[in-house]
């Protein structure tokens, strides 16, 4: 990345720029969780601008726009595919946890309406 | 054998294009990353997986008694605190050091804010009204995530603050050092604002 | 060189007496040996314990995948340690013999790479995918009239409760346990519940299906049936139904096989598979209730 | 390089708080070792109720306490406590900080010609946070209820419910975490910046990639292990649920965590997050064990290792590959076919790339002129007993095969085979290799071959039987083995393999007596007793402050034997070649 004082103060206006768009969204995403989404849109919405905030401060603040050096790429795609990984546990647990057992009881519920695997104390809930 | 001595502390390797401090500090970012996102990864599943009756029922907005106006506050105030970091080290490349170090008195300032208004405003409230980590699922995750995020705040504080004081004297003696470390130092502070940016919706908006 | 050889000698002597002498006499020596309540049925080794599941069940592909796969291995361990043995004999250094830089070809590897490869695939998909989708999916249908039960596992002890005459389990929750008459904590209110049994043992129909749904109050255990080769978690939280069948009568040992606190080694029960007319005549008496289960009610 | 700089370093500053990479792998070196020997003794009490339960253990089991030993026999607490402490003792104070801290810190910068490691200071610190999380662990054994005992896989809710050593135990493992990542980050940063001139990545010796994909294993793959420490000690000590779910009755009692019965957590995402570590790290400790003997090998054979690239590259691969099997772990909690299809099908793939480096191993003793010094011995030894372990593995990679073996002894037969006579191999290998280079002077062959057979002896008459007596089915974690009756006639087999700890106990004597004699009165030896290529041989042994007496400049690969016609076998890396 170059050096000299008028690059650096080219910088200097954008990260007052980026500054500005970060307070924005900020904003932003506020009042979209006042905005009533159907469904996961809330989710969504506020990801999403989060996303672009992040975004936006690792490229400039982090100078990641100027960064050409593969040694640090490359750890962070890694990184950034086990981070994926990770957040798949949640679904990775919830397909094992389907017959969670109802609060406040170890064992109350009906046996799940499984493929092939029903009836008999299927009724026993209640 | 002094730090100084081996290669690439300074300048650039020819090759890899970084200097060595640069390289360990993303590496340790990535590390952090992977830590922040296995918390992240369980507030996903205790809220996607919270029962739908009982005691461990997912509390609602109001039951979580977060107040985003706070919550926005903070995170106005760290993303200030991520500019002036930036712009410290945009001075000392001009050769600015007193302007570079009032920038990082200014982010040291808005760090003590962020932690003021969050114990003030946040955390004391809250175990007055008797809200404690063991109240539901919902504070454990809450506690022990801004918690966490507390301490890197702090960790962050006595790092810049050591380079406000006792530290500055290497800019005299190198300045191309220091400006290398308030760098490496910036890039850990915008990764501390980056994880905010993503606890604030979760926590606050969600 | 002669003190070279003798150090190999005396390595091998060892081994000789430690391996082939002090083992067997070792191996002889069962004076801790335990006395048990009950005889197990079928001949227990230094193999699979016998497989009591009928031919053509998970529990025997099971089996043969743990064969072949050790044939495999044999065979792979074999090959290549007569490779790595020839090496170290014919190209051991001494007077007249130079190492050779230049990289030789191995095909020969290549090809044995692939060949495992191959093989790995097959036993995953021929064997271990099918094997395991029967396990998981293949749940015997109500048609095939299997037994229902539930399994639920305390620190240290496995309890069975089977839903009794009406085939209708009684509502359970920890309001109503009481470790001494009501360890299900079976709802003394629910009528479904009345001619529900409770049992420490596990009493099964030879040649039906069962299943049975496992669960647990307080830690992780880990339901094994070892001659049936059925093993699934008991995990709090989560109830998980396994299915099996026992073609052969007699007693065999259930173990808990995840560390479950200090008495985890002796957290066993004992299985008893028995013909159907029995199991029917056990099944009858135990819906009566034992003794404490009257009391139980009359302090209502 | 300066040389203004030599001015006397105070005893402390040189020996105690170095930040020489040197002294700081010796430091590693000597505390791991001894925290392995401990772990060893925990073992060899622990075979002992295994191979008489229930009777009391001569002598020690009287001094040790009533508390522990009431009457001179252990209690199942007490066992528990030792399983954990000799897993957690031996992986984490004992193996990785060997492999990593000491032959890494010692050998990696001489390797690749640095002056020392890029962060000193770091280096300094991650040693010192290691010392401190030992300490914990073992001063967890004082506290009430003694050392942890959960297992090293510490489950919840047993592990949340557990006494106060758990505590300890996370805390400890908090320290261990904390030093192995600043370690690595060094480690990494050192490879990438500081090698020689000349030296390319392609021209590393195999230890040093092995370093390098280890560390991105720990950088990566810890954290999230750190976190679900975090989560469990919140568990603990919080009163939070994290891994509790609702409704749980322990002896009869509701559990109540904190001020409420809150529940909502999930005793299987503990689970995940164990494994997202503890799978890597298994790789952790064998890719930096398969570093050492590739090197030992190469130079033992006077030839090129067979292969180089393609084993560079399947260790990468490996190590990629290590961070999506973790769930293999948990075939039997329940999971689903296409779950448990995808985890099996990449432990299946996973062992390919071992099985290249294996055979590349093995193809490089071909047409080679082996030469069977200590070293050589342990390192040769470490292939038959690695293949052993790996290809035992497979039955368990096999979600069918597994519901039979899952948690009975196959599976310590199993990963003994690739940590003990595999790794502790390949440890003792690279001691008996690297010795001269620390001290100047070479350990006795004589000693160090009695050593070798007692405990290749030793090693297979304690884990041969327990794939008999596991396929049997004899549980794991079992303190009393006779508690079952199907297990009556394998106790016998499991006394053999007590003796068989016991005599590789006797074994490890001359080893003890071997090393700290050698130290003072080894042979003297020159700077390059193997004839090595490799970098650290080109410098004076020991190597002095800042390493080399010129700044090193390499020409060639790493393992360069009886390649050319030299008057020599061997052409070491930063020697250029006359015209
Ligand atoms: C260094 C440590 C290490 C290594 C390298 C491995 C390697 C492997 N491990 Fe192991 N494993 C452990 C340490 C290790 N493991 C530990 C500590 C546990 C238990 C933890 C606990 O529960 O406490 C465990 C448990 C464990 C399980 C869980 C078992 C259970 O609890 O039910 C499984 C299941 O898949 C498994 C599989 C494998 C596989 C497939 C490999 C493969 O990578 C192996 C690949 C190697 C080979 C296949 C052999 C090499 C090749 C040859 C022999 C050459 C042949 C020649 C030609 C083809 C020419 N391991
Ligand atoms: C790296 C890991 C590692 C290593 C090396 C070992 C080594 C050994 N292990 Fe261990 N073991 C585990 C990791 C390891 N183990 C784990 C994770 C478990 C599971 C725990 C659990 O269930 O939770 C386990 C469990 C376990 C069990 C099962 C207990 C049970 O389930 O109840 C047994 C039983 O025999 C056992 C035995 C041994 C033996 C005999 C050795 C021997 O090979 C030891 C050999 C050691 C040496 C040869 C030491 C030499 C050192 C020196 C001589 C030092 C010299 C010092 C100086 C010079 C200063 N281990
Ligand atoms: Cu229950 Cu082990
Ligand atoms: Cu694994």
């Amino acid at each position: 990345m170059a050096d000299s004082h008028a690059d650096i103060s080219k910088h200097v206006k954008l990260y007052i720029g980026v500054f500005a768009a970060l307070a924005g969204l900020t904003i932003v995403t506020v009042l979209a969780s006042q905005v009533d989404f159907s469904g996961p849109g809330h989710v969504v919405v506020a990801l999403l601008i989060a996303g672009i905030k992040a975004t936006l401060v690792a490229a400039v603040f982090m100078h990641l726009k100027w960064e050409r050096s593969g040694w640090i790429w490359w750890p962070l795609v890694l990184c950034a595919f086990f981070f994926v990984v990770l957040m798949t546990l949640p679904t990775l647990v919830a397909t094992e946890s389907r017959d969670r057992a109802p609060a406040g009881t170890w064992d109350t519920i009906p046996v799940r309406e499984a493929p092939a695997h029903s009836g008999g104390n299927a009724e026993s809930g209640h | 054998m002094s730090a100084s001595v081996l290669p690439y502390t300074v300048k650039p390797h020819p090759v890899t294009g970084v200097y060595s401090g640069k390289l360990g500090t993303w590496l340790f970012l990535a590390s952090e990353v992977m830590l922040f996102g296995a918390f992240f990864s369980t507030y996903v599943l205790l809220r996607v997986g919270a029962p739908t009756e009982g005691a461990a029922v997912w509390p609602t907005h109001e039951q979580t008694h977060l107040s985003w106006k706070i919550g926005g506050f903070n995170t106005l105030v760290l993303i200030i605190s991520s500019v002036t970091m930036v712009l410290a080290w945009a001075q000392l490349k001009m050769n600015n050091f007193s302007k570079a170090r009032l920038y990082l008195i200014v982010t040291f300032v808005l760090a003590g804010l962020f932690l003021v208004v969050k114990l003030t405003m946040e955390y004391y409230p809250k175990f007055e009204a008797g809200i404690r980590p063991s109240t539901n699922i919902f504070f454990a995750a809450y506690f022990v995530l801004t918690g966490l995020h507390a301490l890197h705040i702090v960790g962050g504080m006595v790092v810049i603050g050591y380079f406000i004081g006792p530290g500055a004297s290497l800019w005299k003696k190198d300045p191309e050092y220091f400006t290398n470390r308030i760098e490496c130092t910036g890039l850990y502070w915008h990764f501390v604002d980056l994880v905010w940016i993503f606890l604030f919706p979760v926590l606050y908006l969600l | 060189m002669n003190s070279r050889r003798y150090t190999a000698i005396a390595s091998v002597l060892v081994a000789v007496l430690w391996l082939g002498f002090a083992t067997p006499l070792l191996a002889q020596d069962t004076a801790a040996a335990p006395s048990f309540d009950v005889e197990l049925t079928g001949d227990y080794g230094y193999h699979l314990p016998p497989n009591i599941a009928p031919e053509g069940t998970y529990p025997h592909t099971v089996d043969s995948l743990i064969d072949i796969l050790h044939y495999f291995m044999v065979v792979l361990f074999v090959g290549w340690g007569i490779f790595f043995v020839y090496c170290l004999w014919k190209f051991r250094q001494r007077e007249g013999h130079k190492a050779d830089a230049k990289p030789i070809k191995a095909k020969a590897s290549k090809y044995a790479e692939i060949v495992v490869a191959i093989f790995e695939a097959f036993l995953l998909i021929g064997l271990s995918i099918p094997a395991w989708a029967s396990v998981r999916n293949e749940f015997p249908t109500e048609e095939e009239n299997p037994l229902h039960l539930r399994v639920v596992a305390e620190q240290f002890q496995w309890n069975f409760h089977y839903p009794g005459p009406d085939g209708v389990f009684g509502k359970t929750s920890p309001a109503f346990l009481d470790l001494a008459t009501n360890i299900l904590g079976i709802d003394p209110a629910d009528p479904n519940g009345k001619d529900d049994i409770t049992a420490t043992e596990l009493h099964i129909p030879v040649n039906r299906k069962v299943i049975a749904d496992i669960s647990s109050k307080d830690v992780i255990h880990s339901f094994a049936i070892g001659v049936l080769r059925v093993k699934q978690d008991a995990i709090p939280g989560m109830r998980i139904p396994v299915w099996f069948e026992a073609n052969r009568t007699g007693n065999y040992e259930i173990s808990c096989a995840q560390l479950c606190g200090n008495n985890h080694y002796s957290m066993r029960a004992l299985m008893i598979v028995e013909d159907q007319g029995v199991f029917d005549a056990w099944y009858a008496k135990a819906a009566e209730g034992p003794e404490e289960f009257d009391e139980d009610e009359l302090d209502d | 390089m300066s040389h203004d700089e030599h001015h006397e370093l105070s005893f402390i500053r040189k020996y105690v708080f170095s930040i020489d990479h040197k002294v700081i792998g010796i430091q590693y070196g000597i505390t791991a070792l001894c925290f392995l020997f401990f772990g060893f003794c925990l073992m060899m009490l622990m075979r002992w109720q295994l191979a008489y339960p229930g009777q009391e253990l001569p002598v020690l089991g009287k001094l040790l306490g009533e508390e522990f030993f009431p009457g001179g026999v252990m209690t199942p607490d007490f066992y528990n406590s030792l399983g954990v402490m000799h897993g957690t003792i031996m992986i984490f104070l004992g193996v990785v900080p060997l492999l990593v801290g000491a032959f890494g810190n010692y050998v990696m910068p001489l390797q690749i010609g640095a002056p020392d490691m890029s962060f000193p200071k770091l280096n300094m610190a991650s040693y010192w946070i290691y010392l401190c999380g030992g300490c914990v662990m073992l001063a967890s054994f004082f506290v009430p209820g003694g050392a942890a005992n959960s297992g090293w896989t510490a489950y919840p809710p047993l592990s949340v419910t557990a006494t106060t050593g758990q505590t300890w135990w996370i805390i400890g493992m908090v320290f261990l975490i904390t030093s192995s990542l600043l370690g690595s980050v060094n480690f990494i940063v050192t490879i990438v910046q500081l090698r020689a001139k000349g030296l390319t990545m392609f021209r590393l010796p195999f230890f040093v990639w092995s370093q390098l994909v280890t560390a991105f294993l720990l950088l990566l793959a810890f954290p999230p292990l750190e976190a679900a420490g975090v989560l469990q000690l919140a568990d603990r000590v919080l009163g939070t649920s994290f891994f509790l779910p609702e409704g749980l009755v322990i002896s009869g009692q509701q559990l109540v965590q904190g001020a409420v019965p809150s529940g909502g957590g999930n005793p299987i995402l503990w689970q995940h997050l164990f494994w997202f570590l503890a799978h890597p790290e298994v790789y952790v400790l064998i890719l930096p064990a398969m570093g050492i003997v590739g090197e030992i090998i190469a130079n033992n054979t006077r030839k090129p290792l067979w292969g180089y690239r393609p084993i560079v590259y399947s260790s990468i691969f490996l190590g990629f590959m290590s961070f999506i099997v973790w769930a293999h772990h948990m075939f039997i909690t329940g999971m689903g076919t296409s779950l448990s299809m995808f985890f099996a099908t990449t432990t299946m793939i996973i062992s390919i790339p071992s099985v290249v480096i294996l055979t590349a191993l093995v193809i490089s003793l071909y047409k080679g002129s082996i030469r069977f010094n200590v070293p050589m011995l342990f390192a040769l030894s470490f292939l038959p007993m690695f293949a052993i372990g790996g290809l035992t593995g497979l039955p368990l990679g096999l979600p069918a095969s597994d519901i039979h073996l899952h948690d009975t002894y196959y599976v310590i037969g199993h990963f003994h085979y690739v940590v003990a006579p595999g790794t502790i191999f390949a440890i003792f290998a690279g001691v008996y290799y690297w010795f001269p280079k620390v001290t100047g002077r070479r350990m006795s062959e004589g000693l160090g071959k009695i050593h070798f057979w007692l405990s290749l002896i030793g090693m297979n008459g304690a884990f041969m039987p327990m794939f008999f007596v596991g396929i049997a089915g004899m549980l794991r974690r079992g303190y009393d083995p006779a508690a079952y009756a199907a297990n009556e006639n394998l106790l016998g087999m499991v006394k053999m393999s007590s003796w068989s700890v016991w005599m590789l106990g006797v074994a490890q004597l001359p080893f003890i007596l071997n090393f700290f004699m050698s130290i003072v009165a080894g042979k003297k030896v020159s700077a390059n007793p193997w004839e090595a290529t490799t970098l650290e041989w080109s410098a004076p042994s020991p190597p002095p402050h800042g390493n080399f007496e010129a700044v090193p400049v390499v020409y060639r690969g790493p393992y360069e034997y009886s390649t050319d016609d030299r008057k020599d076998d061997f052409f070491p890396q930063h020697l250029q070649a006359e015209a």
